[in-house]
């Protein structure tokens, strides 16, 4: 079944590529900008997607996924799979065969050396990589030959396309980054700003958080490609302006991630000079909703903790209330236009892992009102419901972001409709983000009753991330508030779920226990929220052919197929 | 002796309104300053709608949305059809006194410290050094800073709104003095050369009534100055701190924050950013006015003219 | 006067050791975290271990005096092997920046042409639009002149630099096609064709600085001069029969220039701090965007950094300001 | 004026110093000093009128303010009114002020631009008096009509003004609290010279109105003769010379008070005629560095060699003439005894 979609996806990226294709670098220059800079082009080292992509137009793993999200091999001779024997039988060892001849752009041969080199460089224990997630139960990486890697599993690797896979684990030279081991890998800057790679460019300047200029690589492995000599990315700025630069002024053919309002997307539509595209993968923007106490008056170290149960947010009837009085549709509406879509699930792709769970998707407030009664909460003199002499209040923090102040704004009126007093608070996302413990307004700390963000997984396997709301991974004093679990949810069941999906091989009966879980997240509990399925919105120039938006992998993924239309 | 020769002198303040009246643009910048106090806290008694209402059925709110101005709604609706006249008003409450306050504070302490380090030479280093440091600290993280001290404090002793407000004007009080300060400084040490300061000392006049008689009203022009240019930069900075997350919460308008808010739409609703924009633009103008004429009319020189 | 120079330079640095503590302290205490820049995606205990390869969950002490060291030991060494080819700083751990885990002083140093280039100049003819404005405007008060530069200095101060900045990219870049809204920061200029698009790319953000910048300079100057107008020395030189324009031009522009000139020389660090919101706009990426980048993702070496430049040369430019003055008011003696 | 009846000295001045610091080098070393004045002594009678001349930069302005404390004296002491003005502390120096006032060389800049007639007439009555407004006020007009303002101009503001009648404010404020003693510190200079004569007339007639002393500093010498009762001649933060004034201007002793006098043009022609001009040589020395021995030494007609090597004491030579010059020194061991500064606190400057 891999190999077959693997194949499809092979053929679909032939399809693309298109027939008049002259010769390399014939198509001058193209020009790429990004909202956010480029810091560094070593991905595992690197601090966002960001640098990943960019850095994918020279590094390559040695198999990436497709705009399907199906694996195909990039350095690799063909990937590898049980049926070949590429895979071990128990799924503890996987075999991968490099293509022959392959060169870096220095003209130096690619081999066995630098695979296993890399996984020593991204597992050394000292080094900081940001990617050690990729190589979590690698036990060893050996080489068989010059061209044969065998990648050894701790335990059974059920998916084994983790290392070495996608632009985030991206094949290191052995020559060039020898000396950067451990904690000498930040200070090897020239190597992590200039990388030799085997991808379609080659770093020829580079500047911090600023631009990256690249040329053709004389030595990648399709001499026809890639069409053009020269690549430029910039960056910095805001969304709109860089989606105006490239629809409107035309200064640009490529920006990546245009999150713009939708008025603007439709006011740039007629624009002549580009036109946007986008894809959906996994990112979910959620509201999620506190299961503990987040009360000031309990003392810090109680405050947000499972001690003490949520007062209000604990009844099922009021989260399920709250989430019925969203409008997912108007949401999309104001905020993401094309780019957005209303979702009810937590894993909203790939396909076979998605819930059909849609009942939310239409707002019912009467019947969230109703269901407010039936817990309980009844209208007070001023319109806000009350119980036991308790006010119906929610603290709603975000961080800052304009769509998601308009969110806040809009759902704070729902909730008023049912009876629901509402207070927002807007963060600014070093802080929410930053996970210091010191500060009162991280979201993991979560010193509210909802909290508001996206998030998404790596790749297109759910595992790791429905994984994350065991009991025992919600964030706490003890950890630092370090965890993953934010809305403290601890259901037993649940983490037998995780146990179970651990140990299960098959694709379809992993998909069942993936859905029974986001389920058990979403519709059965209302624990989490789900508003938009956040999908990647990307402009292009008219005259810049061969673009596919790939969401599970580098956006720049078939940046070598790119092409000048004349 | 006659009962003419023993008349009392004029007020000065009589003097002072006399020559204010004769300049025009003052005149004109405190009726337009006075019709924007009105706009804002007289206004909403007239146009009770909620600034921050929005329509919770989905359709009529979509339908409400971006609204040119209309006898509904005057200034038109923003992209959540809220009534921009409504937001327009409550946030010129907040930005006003926020500008005010804020400016008054920094001009406290610039004047404060300026005529400090320039009148008392042994305090003139230290101060300064401290006018560096100030002038040297990364702004945004200073304000993380006071935010993450003072916010829950301040909250629970003034409310969240009263804290808030405290902490913003405070936070945008103590970051802008400096320059204030430098040029105040300057002034004083000329100042404190003239022959009228030394004749102050033979009469035994103490410092401090030294520094509120002689030295300060004659650096009134550069203080004027700076708290017009303070008013700007303070709304506009209180702009910079909601938007940073830092300020009132994030449905509260204030007008740098619908200018912000606005500029996204500026191609297809202009006018978003227009009003925000004219208020800000007519409140600095009127200041700057009141201060040009206050100036004028504190000034002996230019009054017998 | 040189042994003044010198005697506050010494002094600026125990003042300058106090300020880099200061900055440190309040960088380390603000609530963000290196940590907010890595994708959610990244595990917890991975997040850990890039914070502990960083350096960041070290006390702050040793942070400090790691930072004094590189700054002053390792930096030095570094620029000392640029130049003559020698060999000094070895193996010596420089400042490196946690966001890009270079060199922070790389970074710097290919931030400061542009950052030069355009606010330099910004503020240069921000200067050169306010004296002259100034002096006149103060010279007619309450002429048609001086109202109009009143207003336009005035709305020039109360609109924002991310509002000038768009009005002027969708008229000039987007409606008129005439320069690009993108600055292009790998531009050399080597021949016409690329002094002209240099030149292009300059202009809308020089425009938008040089109004702010004019807008503030100009008001300090029109009330100085006033100021200055109304003194007797004033009516004395025209008594004299001193010519208008030598009455103006060199007795109070003389005296009116004092305050203004501290305004002046005070504001020139600022042309090092960048522009933040401007560079952002027009995506000029120089120190301003460089540092609010470093905040953002409380990159604690290069803020601590960027910061202690920017208060070396504010001590510095206090300085030329202080003596500035003590040339144009020769009763404010130093020695 | 020796002929009336012996009046106590109103003012004693001993040994007054006041050095200006000079520091250098980076480490700011205290290096040396500015002595503007250095060492002098007077007595200022009650009622008399004190002249006090010499070149620009001799030290008179300084000695001046010093003795009215708004500079900080480096050694001496200043005894007006029976209390020593140089050692009081803050607190009881401002307590002492009102007998003491000063009028200011530059009515314009001595005058707040932003203060009214009123007010700075007032500010002293301010300070220093617990009088209801309409007692003040009443105070203010006195004032006015004493100096010659008409009182309409109340209201009005120092630019309004012309130079003398901007003296005749800073007269009436000096006089407001009613003071012994005024410093007039060169009062006419920045005058018109018809101006000049009104305003010292004005002083004159106050002074006989009110009993007032006056230290009266000028370098016109003239005027000094018209107004001074004695008349003290300063070179280089020294007194050269301390005579009535009839007497100096007759017959001056100190070679420097011969070669000042001689620059006044004599009104009487037959005298005129006879009268020579001494034009000395040099410079003036700086003050941070004066010879050694007599200041006058480097540029004095007649100069000795005892007089680079010691300092003349100002010595009474003739009755009520006091003189520092080695030309008139009776005691033959006056070197050696000049010499020392052990005799620092002589009482030569005393008249009976």
């Amino acid at each position: 079944m891999k190999l077959k979609s693997a194949l499809l996806g092979a053929v679909a990226t032939l399809a693309f590529a298109p027939a008049a294709f002259a010769e390399r670098g014939t198509d001058g220059n193209v020009k790429v900008l990004y909202s956010q800079a480029v810091s560094i082009m070593n991905a595992y080292l690197s601090n966002g997607t960001k640098d990943v992509e960019v850095g994918s137009l020279v590094l390559e793993p040695l198999a990436g996924f497709d705009n399907e999200g199906t694996v195909f091999p990039r350095l690799a001779d063909g990937l590898p799979s049980v049926e070949n024997g590429g895979i071990a039988e128990d799924y503890t060892s996987i075999t991968w065969k490099l293509k022959a001849g392959l060169l870096w752009s220095d003209g130096s041969p690619v081999t066995a050396d630098d695979v296993v080199f890399t996984a020593e460089y991204c597992m050394h224990p000292e080094g900081g990589c940001a990617q050690a997630a990729r190589y979590e139960g690698v036990s060893s990486v050996e080489k068989i030959d010059d061209l044969t890697v065998k990648v050894s599993f701790s335990t059974p690797k059920y998916n084994p396309f983790t290392a070495f896979v996608g632009a985030t684990s991206p094949i290191l030279q052995k020559a060039q980054f020898a000396n950067c081991l451990g904690a000498a890998a930040p200070t090897c800057t020239e190597a992590n700003f200039k990388p030799i790679g085997t991808g379609p460019f080659m770093v020829t300047d580079f500047k911090v958080n600023d631009t990256v200029e690249l040329a053709a690589n004389p030595n990648y492995r399709d001499p026809a490609k890639p069409a053009f000599a020269t690549l430029s990315v910039k960056g910095g700025g805001d969304a709109a302006s860089a989606a105006r630069a490239v629809m409107e002024t035309g200064e640009f053919d490529y920006a990546c991630n245009t999150q713009i309002n939708p008025e603007l997307q439709a006011q740039m539509k007629p624009g002549c000079k580009g036109h946007s595209v986008s894809g959906f993968g996994t990112l979910v923007e959620r509201i999620e909703m506190n299961m503990t106490d987040p009360s000031a008056d309990l003392a810090e170290g109680e405050r947000s903790t499972a001690k003490h149960p949520h007062p209000i947010l604990s009844d099922m009837r009021v989260r399920k209330a709250l989430s019925m009085a969203i409008d997912r549709a108007l949401l999309v509406e104001i905020g993401y236009g094309e780019a957005g879509r209303p979702t009810c699930n937590l894993v909203p792709a790939p396909i076979i892992y998605a819930s059909d769970n849609t009942d939310c998707l239409t707002q019912d407030i009467e019947g969230a009102k109703a269901l407010l009664e039936e817990a309980g909460w009844t209208v007070g003199a001023d319109g806000i419901r009350e119980k036991d002499g308790k006010k119906l209040k929610m603290l709603y923090q975000t961080s800052v972001n304009p769509v998601r102040q308009d969110f806040q704004a809009v759902i704070k009126g729902w909730w008023n409709e049912i009876g629901v007093d509402v207070e927002l608070k807007s963060i600014d996302a070093g802080v929410y983000f930053g996970g210091d413990p010191g500060s009162p307004d991280t979201f993991q700390k979560f010193y509210a009753d909802v909290e508001m963000y996206a998030n998404n997984f790596d790749g297109t396997d759910p595992e790791p991330y429905v994984a994350q709301y065991t009991c025992e991974k919600a964030p706490k004093p003890e950890s630092q508030w370090q965890g993953e679990n934010i809305n403290r949810f601890c259901d037993p069941a649940y983490d037998a779920l995780v146990a179970e999906l651990l140990q299960t091989r098959e694709t379809e009966k992993r998909a069942e226990l993936i859905k029974k879980m986001n389920d058990m997240l979403t519709k059965d509990t209302y624990t989490i929220v789900p508003l938009v399925d956040r999908g990647r919105l990307s402009a292009h120039s008219n005259t810049l052919g061969g673009v596919v938006l790939n969401v599970w992998d580098s956006e720049l993924w078939n940046a070598s197929d790119w092409y000048r239309m004349k | 002796m006659t009962d003419v020769a023993m008349e009392k002198p004029r007020s000065q303040w009589a003097d002072v309104w006399a020559q204010f009246k004769t300049h025009k643009g003052a005149l004109l910048g405190l009726v337009v300053f006075g019709l924007l106090i009105a706009f804002v806290f007289i206004g909403p008694l007239i146009w009770t709608k909620d600034p921050t209402y929005i329509n919770p059925n989905a359709a009529e709110m979509i339908k409400g949305r971006n609204k040119p101005p209309s006898l509904v709604s005057p200034l038109g609706t923003d992209q959540l059809g809220r009534d921009m006249l409504a937001r327009m008003m409550k946030g010129g409450q907040v930005s006003i006194a926020v500008g005010l306050v804020a400016m008054s504070i920094s001009i406290f302490l610039g004047t404060l410290i300026g005529v400090m380090a320039g009148y008392f030479k042994r305090l003139d280093g230290p101060l300064m050094r401290m006018t560096d440091l100030f002038l040297a600290l990364p702004l945004l993280p200073l304000l993380l800073v006071m935010v993450l001290l003072f916010r829950d404090p301040l909250s629970a002793a003034f409310g969240p709104e009263g804290g808030t407000f405290l902490l913003i004007v405070t936070a945008i009080g103590v970051t802008s003095w400096m320059q204030a300060a430098r040029v105040v400084r300057g002034e004083v040490l000329a100042l404190k050369e003239r022959e009228f300061v030394l004749a102050a000392r033979s009469i035994g006049t103490p410092s401090r009534r030294m520094i509120l008689r002689h030295i300060l009203p004659n650096v009134v022009s550069p203080i004027m100055v700076a708290a017009t240019l303070g008013i700007a930069s303070a709304i506009i900075t209180e702009s910079a701190l909601s938007f940073l997350g830092l300020g009132f919460p994030p449905d509260f308008p204030t007008w740098g924050r619908l200018l912000f808010d606005g500029a996204e739409y500026i191609q297809q609703y202009p006018q978003r950013v227009i009003w925000p924009g004219v208020a800000i633009s007519l409140t600095v103008l009127s200041v700057n006015y009141i201060g040009d004429g206050l100036r004028d009319a504190l000034d002996p020189r230019i009054r017998g003219r | 006067m040189l042994t003044y120079t010198i005697r506050r330079l010494l002094l600026a640095i125990p003042t300058l050791l106090f300020i880099s503590l200061v900055i440190f302290l309040l960088v380390d205490l603000a609530p963000g975290s290196p940590a907010s820049q890595i994708p959610l995606t990244v595990p917890p205990d991975v997040r850990m271990k890039i914070l502990e390869s960083m350096g960041a969950n070290d006390p702050v002490h040793v942070r400090y005096l790691l930072w004094l060291k590189q700054f002053f030991v390792v930096e030095p060494l570094v620029w000392i092997d640029g130049v003559f080819g020698t060999t000094h700083a070895e193996g010596m751990q420089r400042i490196l920046s946690w966001q890009s885990r270079s060199p922070v002083f790389d970074i710097i140093a290919e931030r400061m042409p542009q950052t030069l280039t355009v606010v330099g100049s910004s503020y240069v003819l921000g200067v050169l639009i306010a004296l002259p404005i100034g002096i006149y405007s103060a010279y007619r008060q309450y002429s048609w002149f001086d109202q109009l530069g009143t207003f336009i200095s005035m709305v020039g101060f109360s609109v924002p630099t991310f509002f000038t900045g768009l009005v002027l990219i969708l008229v000039f870049a987007v409606n008129l096609q005439w320069f690009p809204s993108i600055y292009d920061t790998s531009l050399r200029v080597t021949d016409w064709a690329s002094f002209v698009a240099q030149v292009k790319q300059m202009i809308m953000p020089v425009m938008v600085l040089a109004l702010y910048n004019a807008a503030q300079i100009s008001r300090y100057m029109r009330s100085s001069m006033l100021e200055n107008l109304g003194q007797d020395y004033v009516r004395t030189a025209r008594a004299k029969g001193l010519g208008e324009q030598v009455v103006v031009l060199k007795h109070v522009l003389r005296n009116s220039m004092i305050p203004v000139v501290t305004v002046i020389a005070l504001g020139i660090p600022t042309i090092f701090g960048g522009a933040i919101i401007t560079e952002q706009v027009f995506r000029v990426n120089g120190l301003g965007a460089l540092l609010i980048n470093a905040i953002h993702g409380s990159d604690l070496p290069m803020v601590q950094t960027l910061t202690f430049i920017f208060a070396v040369l504010i001590v510095i430019f206090n300085l030329v300001a202080d003596i500035l003055y003590g040339i144009l008011d020769p009763r404010i003696r130093y020695d | 004026m020796f002929d009336s009846a012996p009046r106590p000295p109103l003012v004693q001045v001993r040994d007054l110093k006041m050095y200006f610091p000079i520091y250098s080098g980076l480490f700011r070393r205290h290096s040396g000093d500015v002595k503007a004045v250095d060492g002098i002594s007077f007595d200022i009678l009650q009622g008399e009128t004190l002249g006090l001349v010499g070149e620009s930069g001799c030290g008179k302005s300084t000695v001046g303010r010093a003795l009215l404390r708004l500079y900080e004296p480096t050694a001496g002491s200043v005894v007006i009114g029976g209390t020593d003005i140089a050692s009081l502390d803050s607190e009881n120096l401002r307590k002492a002020r009102p007998q003491m006032q000063m009028v200011f060389q530059d009515p314009q800049a001595s005058l707040n631009p932003r203060m009214s007639l009123a007010d700075i007439i007032g500010e002293p009555l301010d300070e220093h008096t617990d009088w209801d407004a309409q007692k003040k006020l009443a105070r203010i007009y006195e004032l006015m009509d004493a100096v010659g303002l008409n009182r309409k101009f109340a209201n009005r503001y120092p630019h309004e003004f012309s130079g003398g009648q901007r003296q005749r404010i800073g007269i009436a404020r000096a006089l407001a609290l009613k003071p012994k003693f005024i410093v007039c510190d060169e009062p006419i200079a920045a005058l018109d010279v018809s101006i000049q004569a009104q305003v010292v007339n004005l002083l004159e007639d106050l002074q006989d109105e009110l009993g007032l002393t006056y230290l009266f500093i000028s370098h016109d010498l003239s005027m000094v003769r018209h107004i001074a009762d004695r008349v003290a001649v300063m070179y280089l933060g020294r007194i050269a010379e301390l005579s009535p004034r009839d007497a100096l201007y007759a017959r001056p002793l100190h070679p420097y008070a011969e070669a000042l006098l001689s620059a006044v043009p004599e009104p009487d022609p037959s005298l005129a005629r006879r009268k020579e001009r001494i034009i000395l040589k040099g410079d003036v020395p700086s003050p941070a560095n004066p010879p050694k021995g007599c200041n006058f030494c480097t540029r004095c007609p007649r100069v000795m060699e005892i007089c680079r090597q010691v300092k003349p004491e100002l010595a009474e030579v003739e009755p009520g003439r006091l003189v520092a010059c080695h030309l008139y020194s009776t005691s033959p061991d006056a070197g050696s005894t000049g010499a020392t500064e052990a005799k620092e606190r002589n009482q030569q400057g005393v008249s009976p």
